[in-house]
């Protein structure tokens, strides 16, 4: 005679601490912190994390992660990163940076730490506008987008064009992997995961510098639900910033996943 | 027959987003109309038979507070090993 | 004669707009005033509060340690601002998310179960401009009129069609009026 | 005009526009980011330039860029984003041309918080930047003031080639207050002769920084500090209360000068003869009227939001002749009315020593105050 | 019966002053201010040029050219250029830079007047080191190279890899025309005046950002004769920066110089 | 160890690599290039790390990267590039973790040009970055002597978790003396408790200088305060000469103590009662001794390489009770011994007042003696 | 027969860096060996006959210092107009 | 005792590396000494110059205005100094690219015709030791030998097959001895 019994499909992952995190409901963030928080339990990474908080929405990640963390100055935690990967060749350095830190005022930091080939993971938080400052343009702002300091859409002859990082940084010699996923649904939650992995994986076996961006959602600032703007981001982001892998390196597509 | 499984939504967390509402394929989560958490808002909250435990609404939540749960049918032996 | 309030709660609760609207009436009626907020990084969950104060003489400082008035919107502000309402004060329980209530004699309480109400009227957004119509309704600075002609002028004008809910809002809050001390 | 209901920031932001604002470049930062946002929609209307530069470090260089062409260009943020300006600051000063700096302070130092601060006093007053340079800093203290001041700083800026910085915390920054603001003023037409805009009809000009011959750059410095001398001496800017009869003076600037004000009142109303000195050119610094003071009255008490930077200052002045005492809050706390009280009463209950230094004993007394 | 006459072929640009160069004997450096100078002079630009210099061996370039001049912080000419030209739309500004200065300090401030379009025309002098303080290593330097900074010779797994700027830029939607030449020998020297004269024009019709990447020598630092020079830049430099055209907007390619 | 010719820069690059640094991070910048040149070839060679950062800006915060892991860093700059680590300073600060820098101060203001200079003492003494924090700021002004300081940096940086400056001039990077160099110490191995370096078998830690509750800010800002009473009362130094019998007193920091000492060596030679006051840490400033001097000495001569910066602190010290006078060169130029010589015969033979400001009458004596 | 032509150099800027000399196509441009500068280098000179003024030197020359002139045959009625 | 010796000319004339040998000398027999450059930003073409003071005490500044013997390896170098070269003081001219000389009757003037004999010699690199040469004929502050053997000790290996001809443009430039004043 068979007998049932309860199997734990999923719980909340242990790398992360008792904090609530500081984000909107719904923003996507979350998602991203969530996976990386899975992947370090997957992996059994805790004691070689060394996180980098940046700057944006996610300035206290070190209150939700449990482990290591430092906090960059707006722009430069890949120079941070750098100094600690240095010194610190063992562990797993892991930079998280919005869109407005990274590829506006950090524009410098990161294509320098990617033409270095720093062996150091990055995760890009694309959501098209200053999150923490309540939603000013940033470099990612699609044309036409409202923000608050593009109040009439952003003007591509005027205020210029977004900043397709990955494409950017996919030019340079040191970088190893760069790749751009989404957060949008199940389905890219899943490779966005698989991505992850990839980078820290590439990262274990020191070849350089890895970069995930992530299409994520700002609901408050969007001025949309959260299910709305899941659907913003499949309807306008996707378009302009096609997901898929911009630099394999000839070793790193060996990697096995 | 569909595998059965359930969910347990962690107050202290959920924001009432509903991306799990959403996401679920089985339609059978909601925010719950009455209760206000102390943070001010409508917790998710399983409504309804159905759920398949297949987890689309923990892969969904940005505030990793749903834990998912199925059962598994297995045979005697297996438990006796 | 100067009065100083402070409504507390969290961010996204309309606490910011209901001071400045206080601010409005009140400069409107020629009074001199100062609205000042104070806020969390966080865009929503954060706290958020705003001192108005209100007097017919230049203002010092914008804030003060004990107000005459004191509107808790949530659990944090009830407990940070409870013993801090100058007495003889007031203070406003926005009762719908704060089971608690104030232990003070000295001051009034009045509990307005805000978000209900609002929740009733039809649309939660209004939850402040309940919690607005029963401060005037205990502390009477201002006429309600005041209030409504500054809502008129000052609202969005994407949201004028909410003109009319505004006001109703006010009014069924200025029903709660608690009992002097 | 009439009163309106403005926020600092917004207001500063109209009131430059009247001054005749050219160009604007920025970079978000709270408390500062309705200054950016404001004038996002507010020049372009105007057929003006508006540019959000992708750093600090670049919109204080896009402003030099600006200046170097006669226009009245200025830029806006908050403490961390004004550390990365001190080289283009440096620059702009070297290169003796006018440009309009808003500072809206926050805690730190780092990233700090949000909260309203006056911790860069040190850095904006004594020069944050390399090199000898002087900017004229302006410290309003209600939002009428910054008005005022913000359409002043512009032609001080061009009167004397200097950068002048608009110096608030937080609070001035974020509070709303009615305010009158000045009628709209034309923008320039006529440039000054050093201003590059293309050599036509006329030999070429060029701005720079760089004097590789040391004499030559003496000769710079030499007149950078002689304009500075003029400075000095026309425009102190200093506001006082009730000072007839005050044995006792409170002395503190911006916002912490409002809190003083209240609690001087209060003091008054307890029969304590005490006044106020609210600074207002922080730089130029009212040097004189304290030293004058240090002869008329019994002590001063410094409120500050910071660990005493303008106290220094106020020491150099009274040169020990009478006791200074001091009272700050830190890291984006806000001393409220009541602390400066009990302070005032303490001054002019138990008499403060000449010697050893404030801070030490602010320090000494602090925990067991907050 | 026929009689001869002398023409004059060749004398030296009106738009130069009467200042002899800083730079070292057969530094192109001198070339590329030379090829700016004739353009300017043909172009008529004289009265609507606005300079701006970098800092660098081309630090002085004011005291050498015959038309206004500003001069930037390392790294920011193309913000002060932005902050000109935006106030000064019928003007010409060109920034002239060198590589430390524009893709190593400046890097944030090129990409980014890149992507905003500007309409300005930055001339790039690409020497494979800093030149004005002695010959560090520079983004540029190649592998292998020495320099005083990289005394073993560049390693690309501590050092990182060498930064192609065009082609980094040429990613960038509000490029218009990105472009790298050589002036090692007449031919190329010849290219390069025409690319500057392109990228002028297009300056001119307000079709944006412009940029020409100039592969030039520094004897002093390569420890060269100037003719050795030419020699190692034809041999390493071309191989590793090809010369040719990254991004030419349609617009642009309309043009007929 | 036996004496060899050292320049300034590349000893103190060596004395740095045997205090044990395990990581340097830098740009090139004249006059301290060459401190950047060394290391990239002595570091490799020993496995330590040295990275050419594409900025100071970057520089300054891998340094801070490196920093949060307890180990012993160090960057070098010159004085634009030094304006460019401000922000980064002030976070390095906020965390409260040990760094050490060296400045080797160029003319200015802007670019200016490469000769020697000091006047970046406000930027660095008072704080060129935003919020309260002290560095600790040495001042050499021989080869040797900054060996040894430059040694010292690095405990002093770890015992009061502070950035130590080492701050000098041109003249002391680029000039060739005879020095001892001490000897290698092994690079640590055991790291403090608050380091980041993994979590491996304990809790997690993390380094930030946000703290958004502002009385969390406050607290932390309490605590670097009263770390830098402790410097302050243990850390202050410097050196006196011919002080027995000095009347007259010349007080200069490093290269323009050098230039001071040959003169009062001249001024003695006359028969002039002079004696030298070189303050060696600028930040805590010798003020006590001065005080003390006030009281002792008929006037004080302050002799600098910028416009007057530590002239304030002199004047503030001395509190009015002396007079002070003042002199100095701008812009990368050099205040030779002789003109020195003839300041100190000046104050000898001529009483100077004690009203007025020395800087406005070297001001208005300067043209006629340059 | 090639057209005739000539280089003036001015000393002033010539810094002898001999790019021009390797340029000439014909092989008539020599440092001087004996003339040493102001600023102390021996200045380029054209050396000796066969000078086709193609402007090559001036091309390469990073100074700007050599003026390059050219002999041009016209016909006598072209002289009139 | 204390001598100052200031050299001085284009970048690239091999000057500081005159003045560093000098230096090394001097350490080496066990005196005090300083030496520092002066340069401008060009690589080439820019002036150069340093200071070298020779002294059996503790050193003050390092830079002087009027040393005891200046080189002039330039034309602007000998406006320069010329008439700050201390009375009684020693002034020596490369005469080979100066055709001015010094007015000067209250110094010493030796003129060397320093790019000739190097050239002579057959390395134009060889200025320097001519001219150093000459200056310590005239200047005995240090034995030649001293030079020599610092030279030995700090020419770069790669040069080292140099050393016999600077020791040969040191004798060469010794030969050019001024009469004393
Ligand atoms: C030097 C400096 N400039 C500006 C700021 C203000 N600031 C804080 S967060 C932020 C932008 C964050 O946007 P993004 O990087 O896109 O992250 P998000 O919040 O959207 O996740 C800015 C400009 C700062 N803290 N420091
Ligand atoms: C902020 C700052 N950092 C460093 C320097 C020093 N510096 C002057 S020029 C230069 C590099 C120049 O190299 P490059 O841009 O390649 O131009 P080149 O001299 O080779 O023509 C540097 C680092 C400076 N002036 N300012
Ligand atoms: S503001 Fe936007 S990005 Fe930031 S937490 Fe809220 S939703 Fe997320
Ligand atoms: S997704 Fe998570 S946070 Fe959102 S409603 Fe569902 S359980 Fe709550
Ligand atoms: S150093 Fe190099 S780049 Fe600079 S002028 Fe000399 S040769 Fe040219
Ligand atoms: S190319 Fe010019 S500078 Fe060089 S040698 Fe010839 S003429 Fe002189």
């Amino acid at each position: 005679m068979d007998t049932t019994e309860e199997i734990l499909v999923y719980q909340r992952p242990k790398s992360f601490t008792e904090a609530v995190t500081g984000f909107c409901p719904g923003c996507t963030h979350g998602v991203a912190h969530r996976l990386i928080a899975e992947l370090v339990d997957e992996m059994g990474l805790r004691e070689k994390m060394i996180g980098v908080a940046s700057v944006g929405c996610s300035v206290f990640a070190y209150n939700f992660f449990d482990f290591d963390f430092v906090q960059a100055p707006h722009g430069r935690a890949p120079a941070m990163a750098t100094g600690i990967k240095r010194l610190m060749t063992d562990n797993v350095v892991l930079t998280y940076q919005g869109d407005g830190d990274m590829i506006s005022i950090g524009t410098g930091e990161i294509v320098h730490a990617a033409t270095r080939g720093e062996n150091i993971t990055v995760i890009f938080i694309n959501n098209t506008n200053y999150g923490m400052t309540a939603g000013q343009m940033a470099p990612t702002t699609l044309p036409g987008q409202k923000t608050t300091t593009s109040p009439f859409g952003r003007d591509v002859e005027m205020q210029g064009y977004p900043i397709r990082a990955a494409e950017m940084l996919s030019t340079l010699d040191g970088a190893s992997y760069v790749v751009r996923r989404s957060l949008h649904d199940p389905k890219n939650i899943r490779l966005a995961k698989k991505a992850i992995r990839m980078a820290l994986e590439v990262q274990m076996r020191g070849l350089g510098f890895s970069m995930v961006e992530l299409l994520s959602t700002c609901p408050t600032n969007w001025g949309l639900t959260p299910i709305e703007a899941t659907r913003w981001l499949e309807e306008h982001m996707l378009p302009y910033y096609p997901i898929g892998d911009y630099k394999v390196h000839p070793l790193v597509a060996e990697i096995k996943v | 027959m569909p595998p059965k499984g359930r969910i347990v939504v962690n107050e202290l967390y959920c924001k009432g987003c509903e991306l799990c509402v959403e996401a679920c394929p089985q339609d059978v989560i909601i925010l719950d109309p009455v209760r206000i958490t102390a943070r001010g808002y409508h917790p998710a909250t399983l409504v309804k038979e159905g759920c398949t435990g297949c987890g689309i609404c923990a892969i969904v939540c940005p505030e990793a507070t749903i834990v998912v749960y199925r059962e598994a049918v297995r045979a005697r032996q297996s438990v006796e090993a | 004669m100067q009065t100083e309030i402070i409504i507390s709660g969290f961010g996204g609760q309309g606490i910011l707009f209901a001071g400045q609207l206080l601010a409005y009436a009140a400069m409107d009626q020629g009074l001199e005033v100062t609205w000042i907020p104070s806020y969390g990084p966080e865009m929503r969950g954060g706290t958020a509060n705003c001192t108005v104060i209100v007097s017919d003489e230049e203002i010092g400082s914008p804030l003060v340690r004990n107000p005459k008035a004191v509107v808790a919107m949530n659990r944090p502000s009830l407990d940070k601002y409870d013993p801090l309402v100058s007495p003889g004060g007031l203070l406003i329980i926005n009762s719908s998310i704060i089971d608690k209530t104030s232990e003070r004699k000295d001051i009034q309480v009045v509990r307005v179960p805000a978000n209900e109400i609002a929740e009733k009227i039809g649309d939660r957004r209004m939850t402040n401009m309940v919690i607005l119509g029963a401060l005037l309704a205990n502390l009477p600075i201002l006429p309600l009129e005041a209030l409504e002609k500054a809502l008129a002028e000052h609202l969005p004008e994407r949201h004028h069609k909410l003109l009319p809910l505004n006001y109703q809002a006010l009014r069924e809050g200025a029903k709660y009026v608690g009992e002097k001390v | 005009m009439a009163r309106e209901l403005w926020k600092g920031n917004n207001a500063i932001a109209e009131a430059a526009v009247r001054a005749g604002l050219q160009a604007y470049f920025g970079y978000p930062i709270t408390p500062q980011t309705e200054l950016l946002e404001y004038l996002s929609a507010r020049m372009p209307q105007l057929g003006r330039v508006f540019v959000q530069a992708e750093s600090e470090l670049a919109a204080v260089n896009m402003v030099y860029g600006a200046a170097c062409t006669g226009a009245r260009v200025m830029s806006s943020s908050s403490s961390p984003g004004v550390s990365l300006m001190m080289e283009g600051l440096s620059y702009i000063a070297g290169t003796e041309i006018p440009a309009v700096l808003i500072d809206v302070m926050r805690g730190g130092p780092g990233l700090g918080n949000i909260a309203p601060a006056q911790a860069d006093y040190n850095q904006i007053v004594k020069g944050g930047g390399h090199g000898d340079f002087n900017m004229l800093v302006l410290a309003p203290a209600s939002v009428q003031e910054s008005v005022d001041l913000t359409v002043e700083a512009f032609d001080l800026a061009e009167k004397y080639r200097v950068i002048t910085v608009i110096l608030i915390d937080g609070n001035i920054g974020q509070m709303m207050e009615p305010a009158e603001m000045p009628p709209m003023k034309p923008v320039k037409t006529v440039y000054p002769d050093w201003a590059v805009r293309g050599a036509a009809g006329r030999d070429r000009r060029f701005l720079t920084s760089i004097w590789i011959d040391p004499p030559k750059e003496e000769v710079v410095n030499l007149r950078i500090q002689r304009r500075w001398q003029q400075v000095k001496a026309s425009e102190v800017r200093y506001k006082t209360y009730y000072m007839d009869d005050a044995r006792y003076v409170v002395i503190g600037f911006g916002s912490t000068g409002r809190a003083a004000l209240s609690a001087v009142r209060a003091a008054r109303e307890e029969g304590i003869p005490v006044g106020l000195l609210r600074p207002i050119s922080l730089n130029p610094f009212p040097e004189k009227v304290i030293a004058d003071l240090a002869d008329k009255v019994e002590s001063i008490l410094v409120v500050e939001m910071n660990a005493g930077q303008m106290l220094e200052d106020v020491r150099a002045a009274v040169r020990g002749k009478i006791p200074v005492e001091f009272y700050a809050r830190l890291g984006g706390m806000v001393p409220l009315p009541d602390e400066v009280l009990r302070e005032i009463r303490r001054l002019a209950s138990e008499p403060a020593p000449l010697d050893g230094h404030p801070r030490d004993r602010w320090l000494a007394r602090i925990d067991s105050l907050i």
